[in-house]
């Protein structure tokens, strides 16, 4: 269907650019799948039910039934983890202790604005614990596929859906490539194999900057 | 003076004399801590023009067991209020919507941790506090926000409750609460934040003492009523395989 | 030296108000006396430092040196108690769970206002945990020599020192008496055996009202 | 890769960096969960224009232990935020008096409640809230209230601090803590608030996974320098009978 990058492709890119000792909190979906890939990084995960230092997703058969990640995974804890209660889970969201969160979107703008809780026209919506981490994660890495089913363009100059958060995306990761916001502009940091700078331009709702030092993807 | 057993025998005991227009908080974040037995109980026992406080309403999954979104279908629920009033993926369905579109019940959409939080703020005597949750967005359009250290905040209220139904791992007959892993959750903040807490309990129950006072996660004084989970089929056990459940 | 009951008659007199099921918070002081009186009913006994459910003080050389009560006291723990952190020990308190705190105090006012955590001239005070357990407990009982060292009243029309709440006591004890204050005077329920009403209207620096049903007290 | 070990040899070695002018909230109620070893540290370390955030600050007992009230005299202090600032019977002294009496340490005089509460906003992320406590007393004198269903409440803010020094009963190495008893107090929450944390602990080190995730009661990601608390006389032990701490 799409070019460029498969989804699991996408997510090893992202996760490449944790850092050692990080404390990172994935969303449902893509974001999760973040956690396959092999890093040599020592990262703890937590998430938002109260998981701190949860592991891989078990197998069916070797479940815990009494814990799940923020996406209903049975998981799996590392030595070390500890439970709190949602409150504090929350605390040490908002305090700013999460170095990053990974959140899956419907749409982001280059000056760094998302929306990933309403679509159009709903009366209502899905927000779970994103409002509080991009208000208050160290940084917001988003990951998306670069256009919608219907090819409309995902990458804005200003966001069209309601907003989770403002100005506060800093890591952008497509099939297409991976991306900065910059205020008026998106910056093309790497670009995915097989995938031009003229077909990002074409598939993107804002300007984009090519990065001086531009690299091709390295898939896993 | 003996004080009157917090030991319910049924689900159905245990829930009859809440009344019409209650507020209950259920615990659980997807099925570990959810009150099951607790919320089929309600169901039957017909309470009316209820608000319910809760992550989510349910009914997205195939495999139902019951929960908010049954209330609502059956005619109980006057308002939610929870981090998730209608499903994230355009293409789930979830039987809360109908309603919400028919303006037969009213949803309070709230961040999570601002719902925790708020819930919290109850069960601490803290009528209000600030939040940067929702600031800039939707939610806080028309509403007070204020400036501290140069970032600006949203002004949130307590949510207090009349009622928290829980799910507990153990117990002990005073009330006192351990939650397995992920399922504590929601659980411990609001049995906080209610008025009359009460709790379906996966194991038998201990004797006072029987659990480190270091290792309770809820204290008996916010618990009122507690009800032993009978094995399956009688009992709902959530999840693939329940006699692991009862074991470890 | 005083007239009337002793130090631990006071703290008996003012137990026997305790109710079946009620969770208590003593103060430092006079206050813990209470937990020696002999009493029937089934109370759970709360300290602002967190500990839910404490017992007897243990005698020396059966301390446990990791367990005190807000008076520094090593006590014991009950059946069923249960240890929190300090910010839910008083999210208890604030959240209006605790059914009686006792506290000592320097002095009291007939319209519920008392004082307990500056001394007149001081540069500073020792508020501890008074001003929340006043300001949120279901009901305030305080204990109290009637009189100060220099024969001075302590029960007053108002309160002389600066106060640690307003209109929150709901009875008095003394050794002259069990009182109420009743905003411009304070009622006489019960009075000490061998003193008279006269010497309690001379000691006290506020009107006295005498309980129609008034009673002398019954030392344990 | 591995990261750099939170197990520091000395105390000395793990207080060594505190700057001049820090802020350092230090744990404990009465005796327990005080850290007397990280203080005496401090005591030699040096560092001045302390901020010193604690439920007291110690010297009115016969057999002192190190205290706050030791770095006042010390010349390092330059404010104490605390719920005691003066001896509650006028007998007593305390350290503190004569140096707030001369004007050359400020002393902020705040309820424990709300102490506790501004500690446990700050590690939050919650940076003011509202709270029934001091209304209608000198403390509240010119300050913002503000009326919530017909009750008064005053504004508080949150008190984040540079440091924290903690006394635990039992860690991991990856910074997991337990408090044992009314050990735990204030302890939890001065973790949550600091940006660096240092703890001294009584029992030796155990490995990752040793302490069961449902009975941790500060988790590792708060805690970044751990010391082991040699015996006595070396390393300092309250109350009478530590061989009974060691092996309780």
């Amino acid at each position: 269907m799409s070019t460029g990058l498969e989804r699991q492709q996408i997510a090893d890119r992202l996760a490449q650019e944790f850092r050692d000792g990080w404390i990172v909190n994935l969303g449902v979906g893509m974001p999760t799948m973040c956690s396959n890939t092999p890093i040599d990084t020592d990262i703890i995960y937590h998430s938002e039910n109260g998981v701190i230092g949860s592991g891989p997703v078990l197998p069916d058969g070797q479940e815990d039934v009494h814990l799940v990640n923020a996406g209903g995974q049975n998981v799996s804890l590392k030595p070390g983890a500890a439970i709190v209660h949602h409150a504090d889970s929350f605390a040490i969201i908002r305090s700013g202790r999460i170095d990053v969160t990974v959140l899956g979107i419907y749409e982001v703008a280059c000056n760094g604005d998302f929306a990933n809780w309403k679509v159009a026209g709903a009366n209502g919506g899905g927000i779970g614990g994103a409002m509080d981490l991009a208000a208050c994660a160290k940084q917001v890495f988003v990951i998306l596929e670069h256009a919608t089913r219907d090819g409309k363009p995902r990458l804005l100059a200003q966001c069209a859906l309601p907003v989770t958060a403002r100005g506060v995306v800093t890591t952008i990761a497509t099939n297409l490539g991976l991306f900065k916001p910059m205020g008026d502009r998106f910056l093309l940091r790497e670009i995915a194999p097989g995938v031009s700078v003229d077909e990002v331009r074409a598939a993107t709702g804002a300007p984009v900057e090519v990065a001086v030092d531009l690299r091709v993807i390295r898939t896993l | 003076m003996a004080r009157r057993s917090k030991i319910f025998d049924s689900f159905a005991e245990a829930v009859a004399d809440i009344p019409d227009g209650s507020s209950i908080a259920f615990g659980g974040f997807a099925y570990p801590g959810v009150p099951f037995n607790l919320i089929r109980a309600l169901l039957d026992q017909g309470a009316k023009g209820l608000t319910c406080i809760t992550n989510g309403t349910g009914g997205a999954a195939a495999d139902r067991m019951p929960d908010i979104g049954m209330l609502v279908e059956n005619g109980q629920v006057a308002k939610v209020i929870a981090a998730f009033t209608a499903p994230t993926r355009a293409s789930d369905r979830i039987p809360l919507t109908k309603f919400v579109d028919e303006g037969k019940v009213v949803a309070e959409l709230v961040p999570q941790g601002t719902l925790a939080e708020r819930l919290r703020a109850a069960g601490a005597g803290i009528p209000a506090f600030f939040t940067p949750t929702a600031v800039g967005t939707e939610l806080a359009a028309g509403r007070e926000t204020r400036r501290f250290g140069g970032r600006e905040y949203l002004l949130e209220y307590a949510m207090p409750v009349d009622v928290a139904f829980l799910r507990a791992w153990k117990a002990d007959s005073s009330g006192n609460l351990l939650f397995r892993r992920s399922q504590r959750n929601f659980n411990p903040i609001m049995a906080m934040a209610a008025k009359l807490v009460i709790v379906e309990v996966e194991e038998d129950f201990v004797e006072p003492g029987a659990i480190d006072p270091d290792e309770v996660h809820t204290s008996g004084i916010f618990v009122q009523r507690m009800v032993k989970i009978p094995p399956p089929p009688e009992g709902l056990w959530p999840g693939r395989r329940p006699e692991r459940v009862l074991k470890s």
